[in-house]
């Protein structure tokens, strides 16, 4: 946290003016090419970054998929060895999770937070870039692991004493356990930044019940974050403890009690789900009233389940373990509480289908993503109340049932959301609409090779089909399904080869000028990302927008006629802010990526060589000082008004000489408490 | 300040109340010592059935002095308090669970083991 | 803001507003985003101690069929601990000073409270560097059994924190000393007398919890 | 066609089974895992049918036979037409929302729909019609969670998992040690609620009889109770169902259902002890075996060297086998340990003996699973080693149909 909370310093001198006193290192200037990207703190640049890393993620973690389905496609396949395939769907689960879902998140909350509550920024633009960059270090150096010995083969929730060296001697857990901790580093810098942000850089009238349900949503997630990543982190550090400095906290030898894991893990790992799932419900409580042209139903119902989800979520972590030797109590106390978590998750289903209800649905690609999830989502959670009765849960457990229910709720809920997500704010980011009817076949391709997948893995999971089997034998009757389920895989590669012409296609086309310029209110939306052109200018607003309703940038644009009758009364893109305003901007920075660089160097010298942990200690002192010791801003400084927020706030510092024309405000002199 | 403001601003920011004077924190450091006293003295003498009870509730006024004056809270926002009293809450209810699960909820026949429970 | 274009903005959903004489826009709730930072911060770190506290107590007894050695608690020496967690009681007391006095602009004064409170952390973390010592000669090291492992992991990561905070105390001392910081930042004082405090209130728990109730 | 025939129908098609998944030793196992796959397309395209309808293997956990499966089954039939229902609700919904409110044509795009932001009775509605629901099921929940955990009125069975396969141990006397040892297969007594006191040698397994009852898992350093029972005779399949490492896919389990007579007839020669043998091939296999097996495998009256101190294996001890002719598979269940014409499956045993880690995947580098002997025995002491095997214990109680 030295990292977090050591602004740059300003000397205020007596007499006024100020000067960056310790300022050593210039900042870097580029706006354009490569380094523009890697030196950013553009909270934009930086959503878009973790959405494509994400995304070649996804495909890594999709290949894996199909390494799986091709091993199983057949009983006894023989694609795979036993030691591959474990080390494969760990790999698949680990990534899938912490790689693509999680940073896919990351990177609507990092675009578009800060557009909805009308901010120009997070309140910490560097450490923004900072969590990306941790985030895809995590990433390389998870998957070094393949290069160095072999992936890591303890399933994605490594059960102790599996994986401590006595059973799992290659360093693949070493990886898994070094990799997680780095990544959740990325998850708690991006999670305080953004509660930050969302609690205190609205815009003027925008109250937490005037925010977008997106918005909301992210910040439960993030408070989920915050408190379930200190838990991982306790557990994994004692299992790197455990087998790279001999310690014993799950050496049965020694009197471990193994549970006490499996607690830690599922303490963080069921949140964990929701902290997966709530950004896609967010994602869809914004495209579904657009699409319906019906405002959200019962918004304030729809905030308050999803706080309660994050609530409950901590309440229900041991229907994970039904088997695993809880006493009777726990077990029905924990059923009890797993059941009811289907309430808060039920109403807003119901009143995403009563939003719907009564309007004037236009079945464009983000709205068809929203209504699978609607639909997708409810058969993995009624699966999930299944496994909820505790004693259905022996039979059901580690079989392909509850495959089948977290593929339908991370693939049918999470993904299916966030890509209606893409589909509906690609505009917002890259100034064009994906093509339309690429997208229909992307969905309805992947809609059918989703079901067809995941769909007969209930089946196969209620013959008794357990998971994590590397082969099944003939005799057991599984080839049928199996071979579905194999073929429903390879389905939706294709539908998702069609998202990535389509991507590159609608690209060359925006290029080439034959794709128009989409404006700045495409779908005719209801929130404040909408009032600003489309792409977003790099200030996002040129006038900081002030906030008197829900959903204010719709009732700018429909009032009530003289009968009280709504009426259409300006077109979105006309009313538009046009981006011709020039506010100063946070300039780049050298530090994040440097200081970032320094963990996976630390955490290589753990499993290899200490001298590395060294090298990689400097970096990170190194930078965490030329962090610190970078000018608040590039030359331009004073040139411009409207000095953006850069990772500090304070209105004094270099601010205080354009404070001296503004209008002094309470608010700006009660801000430095002391 | 303007009505926006005023309508938008949601912490309750006691400014006027800056916590104590520095006399003041001196004797609160003294009661918090006195209480320290009083927690090593249980390990001298006998406190018999009363000695866990006690323990845990002087830790708990203590925790408590030290967040409400050393660190403000009482005088500060409620966000803050909100902020971290959540983590707190949430931390200890839910490894009280964790542990009540382990130890005494847990399997009977595993107290077989004689040497686990 | 450059009000050239100013033709057109009537008819903008949002144009210019008195905000947009602010070069910042006031923060929504008043509050510095720093302290809050910390806070939330502190909020998360509460479950971190709680996770390795519980599993310290969960594993402080444990044998094993290859357990030998005595446990970290049969190792206590309460007496000493006691000291030692007065002297960090008491440093929570100096760095509330630090902080009043770069509050009422004492610069000196707060100087040298930090250094009293950085110094004052410095003597616990020496005395459990001797407390460990003695553990280690008596034959328990961290791999020794279960308990060890808990107990060395649970005061080391507290130690940690502490360390961090005696680095940032130094350092802010420091930049203090050369003028970069002045009465103006007092709140950067105040927000690492915060991580303090919290270290602090993590050892009362410790002391009280690990060390006294047997 | 149930499922069962259809298993027998493959199995027969596949002579017999074999593994063939990851070999290390590949050039031996090589062409077992081709000469099949043409024709099982064909078969699974005749089947296809039947499959889809009636499915189900030999672990089919929707077909239960004892108490507590079945009570199991009931509870689960009851979750399963509570989420039915309400997906078909939720689902009709959806449709009916596509089909009734789209977009049509002549739609002036300027006419907004009935703004509606909310309604606190539908809201509560669908917030009190879950909660009664779930009640209700939490209800019918929560006693069959005691039920599952209470203790049976039937023998007490020790159950261990190892890496990668299960012991099981009688303690008839109840003086605390062992009397029987045995592996692959449980035998139990029909109609009696026998009591398991699960745990684990090295890292944590899940024993599982669908048919029987749900799943317990084994976790080294615990003992978990857990009860199985079947009302009838027969054999019942199981497999280990948590993560265990790399051959957690081949640690498979049986359990043998016995009339009260005959469990006491199995009980009584599992009692007896070996000696050695009189045939000279077997002779020289036992000598063979004394050489080569004794570090790791007991045989009781024999050799019982390994039985002590004999943790020199991070997976623990070797199956014991004293009794090997009178189960009914071998190496976790993965091998039949007859053919289906009765007579011993020397081909795989012979190979087992052989070369272990290429019919199983294991690590006996690393002390996990049996090591392979194709550098150490020639072909000749391999038979004569078989034949000795062929001489432990009497034929199996039961055979799978
Ligand atoms: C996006 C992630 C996500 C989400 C949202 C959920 C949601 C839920 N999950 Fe799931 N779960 C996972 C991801 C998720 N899960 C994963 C990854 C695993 C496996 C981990 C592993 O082992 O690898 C898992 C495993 C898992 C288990 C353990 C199974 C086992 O291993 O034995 C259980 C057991 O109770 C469970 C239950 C639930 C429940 C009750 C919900 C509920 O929140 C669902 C609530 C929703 C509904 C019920 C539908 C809508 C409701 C209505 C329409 C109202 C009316 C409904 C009723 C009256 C029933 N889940
Ligand atoms: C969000 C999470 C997520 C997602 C999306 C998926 C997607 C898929 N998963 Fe799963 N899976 C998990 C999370 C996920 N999974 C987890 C947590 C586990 C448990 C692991 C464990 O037990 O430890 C698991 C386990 C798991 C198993 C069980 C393995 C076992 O127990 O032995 C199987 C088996 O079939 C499987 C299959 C699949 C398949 C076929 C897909 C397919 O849907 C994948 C399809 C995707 C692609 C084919 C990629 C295509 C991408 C592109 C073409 C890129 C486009 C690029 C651009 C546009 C830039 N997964
Ligand atoms: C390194 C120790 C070791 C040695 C030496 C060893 N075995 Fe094994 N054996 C095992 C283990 C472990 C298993 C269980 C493997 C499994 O099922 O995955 C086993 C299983 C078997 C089985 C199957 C038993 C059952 O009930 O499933 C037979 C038969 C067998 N071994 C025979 C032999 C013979 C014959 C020899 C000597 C030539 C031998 N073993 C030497 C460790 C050993
Ligand atoms: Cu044993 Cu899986
Ligand atoms: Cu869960």
């Amino acid at each position: 946290m030295a990292i977090t909370e050591e602004p740059p310093l300003i000397l205020e001198l007596e007499s006024g003016e100020t000067k960056p006193s310790t300022g050593a290192f210039a900042r870097p200037t580029y706006a354009k090419g490569w380094r523009a990207w890697v030196f950013t703190v553009d909270h934009k640049k930086i959503g878009i970054m973790y959405g494509a890393v994400a995304m070649f993620w996804f495909l890594w973690g999709g290949i894996e998929a199909l390494l799986i389905r091709t091993q199983l496609l057949t009983p006894n396949g023989t694609v795979l060895t036993a030691e591959q395939y474990n080390q494969i769907f760990t790999m698949h689960g680990t990534t899938m999770v912490f790689l693509v879902i999680m940073p896919l998140a990351a990177a609507f909350a990092n675009y578009i937070v800060p557009l909805q509550i009308g901010a120009r920024d997070v309140a910490f633009p560097r450490m923004n870039a900072l969590g990306l960059w941790i985030f895809v270090f995590g990433g390389i150096f998870l998957n070094l692991s393949w290069f160095l010995g072999g992936g890591p083969d303890g399933g994605w929730f490594a059960y102790a004493p599996n994986t401590s060296v006595t059973f799992s001697p290659g360093a693949g857990m070493d990886f898994y356990a070094m990799g997680l901790q780095i990544a959740g580093i990325a998850s708690l810098v991006g999670a305080i930044n953004l509660i930050v942000t969302i609690i205190n850089m609205r815009a003027p009238g925008m109250t937490l019940l005037r925010m977008p349900v997106f918005t909301w949503m992210i910040l439960v997630v993030q408070f989920l974050l915050l408190f379930a990543l200190p838990v991982i982190t306790v557990a994994l550090v004692l299992l790197s403890l455990d087998r790279t400095f001999d310690a014993n906290f799950f050496n049965v030898g020694m009197g471990a009690d193994p549970l006490l894991w499996q607690h830690l893990f599922w303490i963080f790992g069921h949140p964990e789900v929701y902290i997966l799932i709530l950004p896609s419900f967010g994602i869809v409580s914004e495209t579904l009233p657009v699409f319906s042209r019906k405002p959200l139903f019962g918004y304030s119902v729809i905030v308050i389940s999803g706080a309660a989800i994050g609530f409950m979520g901590w309440g229900v972590w041991a229907h994970h373990m039904f088997v695993s030797g809880l006493g009777p109590v726990s077990v029905a106390a924990f059923s009890a509480t797993t059941m009811f978590i289907a309430v808060p998750t039920g109403v807003k289903i119901l009143n995403w289908i009563a939003t719907m209800w009564g309007g004037k649905i236009t079945f464009t690609v983000p709205m068809m993503f929203s209504i699978s999830l609607v639909s997708m989502f409810t058969i993995g959670g009624l699966s999930g109340v299944m496994h909820s009765v505790a004693p259905a849960d022996t039979q059901q457990t580690d079989t392909y049932f509850i495959v089948a229910h977290f593929h339908y709720v991370l693939f049918g809920g999470a993904l299916m959301g966030l890509f209606a997500g893409m589909y509906y704010w690609w505009p917002k980011a890259f100034g064009y609409k994906l093509n339309e009817t690429l997208g229909k076949w992307h969905f309805w391709i992947v809609l059918v090779g989703f079901n067809l997948t995941f769909g007969p893995m209930h089946i196969l999971g209620l013959q008794g089909m357990a998971r994590r089997h590397s082969r099944y034998g003939p005799e057991d009757g599984f080839d049928f399904w199996n071979l579905m389920v194999s073929i429903g895989a390879f389905v939706i590669l294709i539908g998702m080869i069609i998202f990535a012409i389509n991507i590159v296609k609608t690209w060359l086309g925006y290029k080439a000028g034959t794709i128009e310029q989409s404006p700045a209110d495409p779908w005719d939306g209801r929130t404040l990302e909408w009032s600003i052109p489309s792409p977003t200018p790099e200030h996002n607003f040129d006038y900081v927008p002030v906030v008197t309703d829900l959903d204010d940038f719709w009732h700018k644009k429909y009032q009530k006629d003289e009968n009280g009758k709504l009426r259409k009364v300006a077109d979105g893109n006309a009313i538009a802010q046009l981006g011709d305003q020039h506010p100063h901007l946070p300039s780049p920075s050298y530090w994040p990526i440097v200081l970032a660089s320094g963990l996976p160097l630390i955490a290589l010298g753990l499993i290899y060589t200490l001298w590395l942990t060294g090298i990689g200690l400097l970096v990170l002192v190194a930078a965490i000082y030329g962090w610190s010791l970078e000018p608040h801003t590039d030359p331009d400084v004073g040139h411009g008004h409207g000095d953006d927020h850069d990772d500090h706030d304070e209105p004094d510092g270099d601010h205080s000489e354009n404070l001296i024309d503004s209008p002094k405000d309470e608010s700006t002199e009660e801000a430095p408490v002391g | 300040m303007n009505v926006i403001t005023d309508s938008h601003v949601e912490g309750t920011v006691e400014h006027e109340d800056h916590g104590l004077s520095d006399l003041g924190y001196i004797k609160i450091a003294l009661l918090l010592a006195v209480l320290t006293a009083i927690e090593v003295l249980t390990y001298f003498v006998d406190f018999g059935v009363l000695e866990v009870p006690s323990l845990l509730i002087l830790m708990v006024v203590k925790f408590q002095i030290v967040i409400s004056y050393f660190m403000h809270l009482k005088f500060d926002s409620k966000i803050f308090s909100y902020l971290f009293i959540t983590g707190l809450v949430l931390a200890v209810v839910v490894f009280a669970a964790m542990a009540t699960s382990l130890v005494f909820w847990t399997d009977p026949a595993g107290c077989d083991a004689g040497r686990f429970c | 803001m450059d009000n050239a274009t100013e033709v057109n903005t009537s008819q903008l959903a949002y144009g210019p507003t008195e905000w947009d004489d602010y070069d910042v826009p006031p923060l929504t709730t008043g509050l510095s985003n720093e302290k809050m930072t910390m806070w939330a911060f502190l909020g998360s770190d509460c479950l971190l101690f709680a996770a390795l506290i519980s599993t310290y107590l969960l594993l402080r007894n444990r044998v094993g069929p290859d357990t030998d050695g005595s446990t970290a608690a049969e190792l206590f020496d309460i007496p000493f601990t006691s000291v030692s967690s007065f002297v960090l009681l008491m440093s929570s007391l100096t760095m509330v000073l630090a902080v009043t006095s770069i509050g009422r602009g004492e610069i000196e004064r707060c100087k040298m409270w930090l250094l009293t409170t950085a110094t004052l952390g410095a003597v616990f973390i020496a005395g459990q560097v001797y407390e460990f010592t003695g553990f280690y000669r008596e034959g328990l090291g961290f791999t020794t059994n279960i308990s060890s492992s808990a107990f060395f992991t649970l005061t080391g990561f507290h130690g940690v924190h502490v360390s961090l905070g005696i680095i940032m105390l130094v350092t802010l001392w420091s930049l203090i000393s050369r003028g970069n910081i002045g009465a103006e930042r007092a709140e950067t004082v105040e927000i690492i007398g915060l991580y303090w405090h919290f270290v602090d209130i993590v050892w009362i728990v410790i002391f009280a919890v690990v060390y006294l109730i047997p | 066609m149930s499922g069962w025939h259809k298993r027998v129908e493959s199995a027969k098609l596949l002579k017999k089974r074999k593994f063939a998944n990851e070999v290390h030793d590949t050039d031996m196992v090589q062409n077992r895992f081709f000469y099949n796959r043409n024709l099982r397309f064909t078969f699974l395209g005749t089947l296809l049918l039947f499959i889809s309808s009636c499915a189900s293997g030999r672990l089919d956990p929707l077909k239960p036979v004892g108490q507590n499966a079945k009570d199991i089954d009931g509870i689960m039939r009851l979750s399963a037409w509570m989420a039915i229902a309400v997906g078909l609700f939720v689902g009709a919904a959806v449709i009916a929302v596509i089909i009734k409110f789209r977009v049509r044509p002549g739609d002036d795009p300027d006419e907004l729909p009935e703004q509606i932001h909310g309604n606190k009775k539908a809201e509560l509605t669908w917030t009190l019609i879950p909660v009664v629901m779930l009640l209700f099921l939490a209800v019918a929940t929560i006693p069959s969670v005691f039920d599952l955990h209470d203790k049976g009125d039937g023998p007490t069975i020790q159950v261990t998992g190892q890496q990668w396969w299960w012991q099981f141990s009688y303690d008839l006397d109840e003086d605390g040690q062992s009397d029987i040892i045995t592996s692959n297969e449980i035998v139990i007594p029909v109609g009696q609620e026998v009591n398991l006191e699960i745990t684990s040698n090295d890292v944590i397994h899940s024993f599982w009889i669908p048919q029987l009852n749900g799943k317990k898992d084994a976790v080294p350093g615990r003992v978990h109770h857990w009860r199985i029972s079947s009302p009838v005779p027969g054999i019942f399949y199981g497999e280990c169902t948590e993560f265990c490492g790399l051959s957690h896919a081949n640690m498979q389990v049986r359990a043998v259902a016995l009339e009260a007579a005959d469990y006491k007839i199995w009980q009584e020669s599992q009692l007896a002890k070996s000696s050695i043998p009189t045939g000279e091939a077997a002779k020289r296999g036992y000598d063979l075996f004394g050489v080569h097996c004794i570090s790791c495998h007991v045989i009781n009256g024999v050799y019982e060297g390994a039985a002590d101190g004999n943790a020199n294996l991070a997976s623990g001890v070797a199956p014991n086998l004293t009794h090997l002719m009178s189960r009914t598979s071998f190496a976790g269940s993965l091998f039949e340990l007859y053919n289906e014409d009765q007579s011993v499956n020397i081909a795989d045993l012979r190979e087992w003996v052989r070369n272990a880690p290429g019919q199983k995947p294991s690590r006996p580098e690393n002390r996990q699973g049996m090591m392979s002997f194709a550098e150490i025995l020639n072909g000749p002491e391999l038979d004569d080693i078989v034949s000795y095997l062929q001489t432990l214990g009497g034929k199996p109680p039961l055979m799978p149909s």
